[in-house]
């Protein structure tokens, strides 16, 4: 075979390619033979953490993945749930941590690009996306660039796609420093039967390559350090970055569905990780079919490249696709109208086997499912973290609390200021957040509601994680991430239907961390189960260190709930004088990992809210019945911040004020800036308080009425008494003012 | 009366000028890029989106589609021709219409609703007073409207200029009111005789009370209602 | 085969927003000897050899590489300047 | 007070996705002698004469005119080249 590689020239490379020793020999065991250049390439991208899930595998067993509405569970490029008349959603979350954190613009767009591909494989019109972002504090220039850079590069590729961003999340803490996190979701729309699998079969067929050209992109990393060694001449260092094309994609989109819609394709799957490798072998894997395919028919934006490289180049818009010979003129006219170039690379064998030959010679021959489905899983080992313990005994209590009103009133206004809860506004102004028409409810409240044209139903949708109550204790902490995305999205009037998530975690081989990883995939899992809410879609992202020390444990939530009728949604804003505010939920002290605790004392220390699934599940269950009744008029989650910061936001929002007295008997401070979970401010109209309080007591939640909105002002008795201009002075401005006077970013001046 | 809508690559708003002009009432199809006939079409929408990526320049590209030559005759003959955004900045490459787009003062993206000023011009795509405010999403990264000092006499003295950014309550700033920079707040333009007309904001984005308001419905209403004598 | 490259500039008189961020932002970071920073754009053409090469470039600029409207252009051959419009 | 030339482009490797669109649309409009085109940035500088003149330019290309992860660039001062980062 051509580009053979010596028996001791090999398990050196296998070590430099990131394999361990044990699963050189059993590729060595597989082929029966000592693996070519291209074939160790290939097993060892199909067999790193990224693609195999090897160390994560287990523990995802524990997510409850099937339901009545379950159309696609985990396992393809995006799972898939019923939203009803016939309508399906499919959607998926993705991490594009590292990328980002070496060019953020171009990180933040391809991971963007990358996750869309993943909705359109499946059939479904992409319709939204959000994005949950992480990073250090924005007092350091990087940091600073690197949000802004992010920022930008989410809008630019959505934005020129013509997919909304809807929503998302941001936190700014010094634990995510050394490592940002950029996690992509996007959403889309199809009608049930169009649903369509990454799936290679019948003997004949062809393998169409369609997008963009492929070139080195991605592969600098691993391909430098080979080519030292074992190259005629070592190659110049070339940065392993990707440029996204958001032209070249949406002509992809329109493409792909025009191909499935028209039934030219066998299958479909796009290229991310790990490239051509990736999808034409997890294609194989699905339909139990072989391979061949000759990396000379591939069009290569660069001279001179080897059949590997052409294998895991991850060049980003490119789909792969699968055609009868009968079907290949319709469908490469298809992509001729949309001005692709789509190429025939290869064909469907009956041996099972994936081939990669250069022209006539052979470089890689090797049974195709090895790849995807013969890696390693490992069971790491686990232990608990030893800072838990030292976090965990910190009393809150033991520190001095305001009482006074007017420092409350201070106190207010800087938590309201506090990057992590202030408006997020300067994000989504830079995201059409409304092309394709569906967008009900924008960004600003607490889930966006997107319609589903043609039908009274549409979804709300979230995405939550509080990583500081995770690395207080990630059981708790991911169980709050699931109880916050479903809380948000019920606020909005949406019953929740499935999940996705993205798990970001450190290195998973450190027992330490592998533990927070477990804890916190069982937090998920028990939460989902009590909801009764499936996980279809996610992705593990491992190996996120911050110098040296892991970042937060951050098992970002990405929920869809539908709402079977568009017109009964509610927005967090305040709505008419004299409406009625109601607290659902009761208030407990737990200023432990809260957002009082880091503003005002500096200290990220204390046991997280406790999280109560049935009482959080009933508190849930009673407000959308509530919503579905017509009764409220707005409502929105205790989050960071606690009941002060809710009541503010509707207030700013609303653009009106409130009158409240809250009745626990807890000490202000308690009162006002506990993070207790399950809690919610709504309103209703003052002649259907009576309906709602009826219905909360036969639901036997707690409650209590708490106020009146009205005014220019947010007064709540005892405690504190502010203008509204006040606080929309502190909350608004925030983000805009961290990154002013600073360097705007490179990007920026770039055309276009 | 019939709406035509081009589609070029990369265009990713006439869906939502189809869905708008439906939702009205109207009567509208798409129209390919790489066509060359308008014949059954009483007035043409250039949508917005990005055409071609807008890497080049916004609509440097699209200007060169088959489809445009067509387009130029047909507002020649006094068809009735609307540019939303992308539209717009195709319309100025086209030289259909006069002046260029710079990037947004910032550099940012902004996509927001804001409040305009309908002027009083000779445009016939306008259905309402001069003097209403109107508050219609923007969305752009290069709406920073500029043109020559005597042609923005011209336009002015013309009733050309269509619409301005303004404040909430119809004036403008004394530093100006324009998010993204734009010249004297321009925000849409018309030709000497109306039937041309050039917008950044996405009127067809506020047309259906259910999602977000209707003080898009009059941009598209008003020369139906104009041909149909009304 | 020839290679052109072309520089393209905002016309006098027209701001130029990303030249002008660029301005404030290096003054912010200390570099205050800023007098002026203009930001175009920097094509590099490579084209068969043909007859009326040259020509062709420009109508090439003309046409979509700048916007005569707000743009002018300057192409210079290998080394050499040899044409502006 | 000094002028400076600077031509920023990506780095060799690296897809441009600009010039890759203005090359198809030059062959769509029947410049078929089109090979490539690269789209970069084109930056002049006016800056008041003062020491480390050079070494200054070069620094603010590296923090800011140019994003180094993924471009090169080019400094001339008037007509001869003195640099490059
Ligand atoms: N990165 C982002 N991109 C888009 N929208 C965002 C982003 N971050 C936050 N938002 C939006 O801002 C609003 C407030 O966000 P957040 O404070 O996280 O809400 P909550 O506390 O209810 O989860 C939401 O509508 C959210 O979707
Ligand atoms: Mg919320």
């Amino acid at each position: 075979m051509r580009d053979d590689l010596s028996p001791e020239l090999a398990p050196t490379l296998a070590v430099e390619l990131g394999l361990k020793p044990a699963e050189f020999d059993k590729i060595v065991e597989i082929l029966g033979r000592t693996p070519s250049l291209t074939e160790l390439y290939m097993y060892s991208l199909m067999w790193s953490e990224h693609c195999s899930y090897k160390h994560s595998k287990k523990a995802l067993r524990m997510f409850p993945t099937t339901g009545e509405y379950v159309l696609q569970g985990p396992g393809e490029n995006a799972g898939v749930i019923s939203v009803g008349d016939g309508w399906a959603v499919a959607f998926k979350m993705e991490s594009h941590n590292h990328p980002s954190a070496i060019e953020p613009y171009q990180g933040a767009a391809t991971g963007v690009g990358g996750i869309i591909r993943d909705i359109f494989t499946m059939g479904a019109r992409p319709m939204a996306s959000l994005n949950s972002l992480r990073f250090g504090t924005l007092d350091n220039p990087r940091q600073r660039y690197l949000f802004e850079g992010a920022v930008a590069g989410i809008g630019g590729y959505g934005n020129c796609l013509g997919v909304p961003t809807v929503g998302g999340e941001v936190y700014f803490d010094a634990a995510y420093e050394g490592n940002c996190l950029i996690n992509a979701m996007a959403i889309g729309i199809m009608r049930e039967e169009n649903l369509t699998s990454a799936v290679a079969s019948g003997t004949g067929n062809l393998v169409l390559l369609i997008g963009s050209t492929t070139g080195r992109d991605g592969i600098g990393g691993a391909s430098t350090l080979a080519s030292q060694e074992f190259d005629e001449k070592a190659e110049d260092k070339r940065p392993s970055v990707q440029v996204g094309d958001p032209f070249e994609e949406k002509l992809l989109i329109e493409a792909c569905l025009e191909l499935l819609e028209g039934g030219l394709l066998v299958g479909l799957g796009d290229l991310g990780a790990a490239g051509l490798t990736s999808s034409a072998s997890e294609m194989a894997s699905r339909g139990g079919v072989g391979l061949d395919i000759d990396v000379t028919k591939i069009p290569a934006r660069e001279d001179a490249m080897k059949p590997f490289e052409f294998m895991v180049s991850e060049s980003q818009e490119r789909m792969l696709a699968v055609v009868t010979p009968e079907r290949l003129d319709e469908a490469q006219a298809v992509c001729t109208k949309w001005g692709l170039r789509s190429t025939v690379i290869g064909r469907v064998t009956g041996t099972g086997r994936f081939v990669v030959r250069e022209g006539d010679e052979i470089v890689a021959d090797m049974p195709a499912d090895t790849l995807a489905s013969d890696a390693p899983v490992y069971d790491p080992a686990m232990t608990r973290p030893a800072y838990l313990d030292e976090v965990q005994s910190f009393d809150p209590a033991t520190l001095p609390r305001e009482t006074d009103p007017a420092d409350l009133a201070r106190v207010l206004t800087r938590v309201l200021a506090s990057p992590n809860v202030c408006s997020r506004a300067w994000i989504y102004r830079q995201y059409d957040q409304q092309v394709m028409l569906n967008t009900l409810v924008l960004p600003g409240s607490d889930a966006a509601v997107l319609r589903i044209a043609g039908t009274a139903r549409a979804i709300a949708v979230s995405s939550d994680c509080n990583g500081r109550y995770c690395y207080l204790d990630p059981y708790v902490g991911a169980q709050i991430a699931f109880a916050e995305a479903a809380r948000n999205v019920a606020c909005a009037g949406g019953r929740p239907a499935a999940i996705t998530d993205c798990l970001n975690f450190g290195n998973p081989e450190k027992p330490e961390v592998f533990w927070t990883f477990h804890e916190s995939v069982r937090g998920m899992s028990d939460a989902c189960k009590a909801f009764g809410v499936p996980v279809i879609s996610g992705n593990v992202s491992f190996y996120n260190e911050s110098f040296g020390s892991p970042i937060y444990p951050t098992p970002t939530v990405g929920l869809v709930g539908v709402l079977e009728d568009a017109s009964k949604r509610v927005t967090m804003a305040f709505r008419d004088a004299g409406d009625v505010v109601v607290l659902l939920g009761e208030t407990a002290d737990e200023m432990g990992g809260s957002e009082y605790l880091s503003v005002v004392h500096g200290v990220i220390a204390g046991a997280p809210p406790a999280l109560v699934i049935e009482e959080e599940l009933a508190i849930h269950r009673a407000l959308l019945d509530a919503i579905e009744a017509g009764l409220v008029k707005s409502a929105h989650d205790c989050s960071e911040g606690g009941v002060a910061v809710a009541l503010a936001e509707c207030a700013i929002a609303g653009r009106i004020g409130a009158f409240v007295a809250l009745d626990d008997d807890l000490d202000a401070v308690a009162s006002l800036f506990s993070e207790t979970q399950g809690r919610i401010v709504l309103t209703c109209a003052d002649e259907d308080a009576e309906a709602l309080t009826d219905l909360f007591f036969s639901h036997e939640v707690p409650f209590s009425v708490i106020g009146e909105v009205g005014g220019e002002r947010l007064a709540i008795e005892d405690k504190l008494d502010v203008t509204l201009s006040a606080l929309s002075e502190a909350w608004v401005p925030t983000l805009e003012g961290l990154v002013a006077g600073d360097a705007p970013l490179s990007e920026q001046l770039v055309e276009g | 009366m019939r709406f035509g809508v081009v589609r070029f690559p990369g265009s990713n708003c006439e869906q939502d000028v189809v869905i708008a002009c439906r939702y009205l009432g109207i009567d509208v199809d798409y129209v390919w890029h790489g066509d060359t006939d308008l014949a059954g079409f009483d007035a043409v929408v250039l949508p917005g989106g990005f055409s071609y990526g807008d890497y080049i320049r916004c609509g440097a590209v699209a200007r060169f589609s088959p489809v445009m030559a067509e387009v130029i005759r047909f507002a020649e003959r006094g068809g009735p021709v609307l540019g939303i955004c992308n539209g717009f900045q195709i319309l100025c490459e086209a030289h259909m219409l006069p002046g260029a787009m710079l990037r947004n003062r910032g550099l940012k993206f902004i996509c927001e609703t804001v409040p305009l000023r309908v002027e009083p011009s000779v445009c016939g795509w306008v259905g309402v007073p001069s003097g209403t405010v109107l508050r219609i999403p923007i969305n752009h990264n290069e709406g920073n409207f500029t043109v020559d000092p005597e042609t923005l006499s011209r336009l002015e003295a013309g009733g050309q200029v269509v619409l301005r950014y303004c404040e909430p309550d119809g004036t403008r700033a004394p530093g100006g009111s324009a998010p993204n920079g734009a010249l004297d707040d321009i925000a849409g333009i018309c030709n000497e005789s109306g039937n041309i007309f050039g917008l950044m904001p996405h009127p067809e984005r506020v047309v259906d009370p259910e999602a977000n308001g209707t003080d898009g419905q009059s941009f598209f209403t008003s020369v139906v209602e104009r041909m149909a004598g009304v | 085969m020839a290679r052109y490259e072309i520089f393209v500039t905002y016309k006098k008189g027209i701001f130029d927003p990303p030249g002008a961020t660029a301005a404030r932002a290096l003054d912010s970071l200390g570099y205050t000897e800023i007098e002026s920073v203009k930001i175009g754009k920097y094509i590099r053409l490579e084209v068969a050899d043909g007859p009326d090469e040259i020509t062709r470039v420009r109508e090439m600029c003309d046409k979509l590489l700048a916007n005569p409207v707000i743009e002018d252009y300057r192409i210079v051959e290998a080394e050499g300047a040899v044409s502006a419009g």
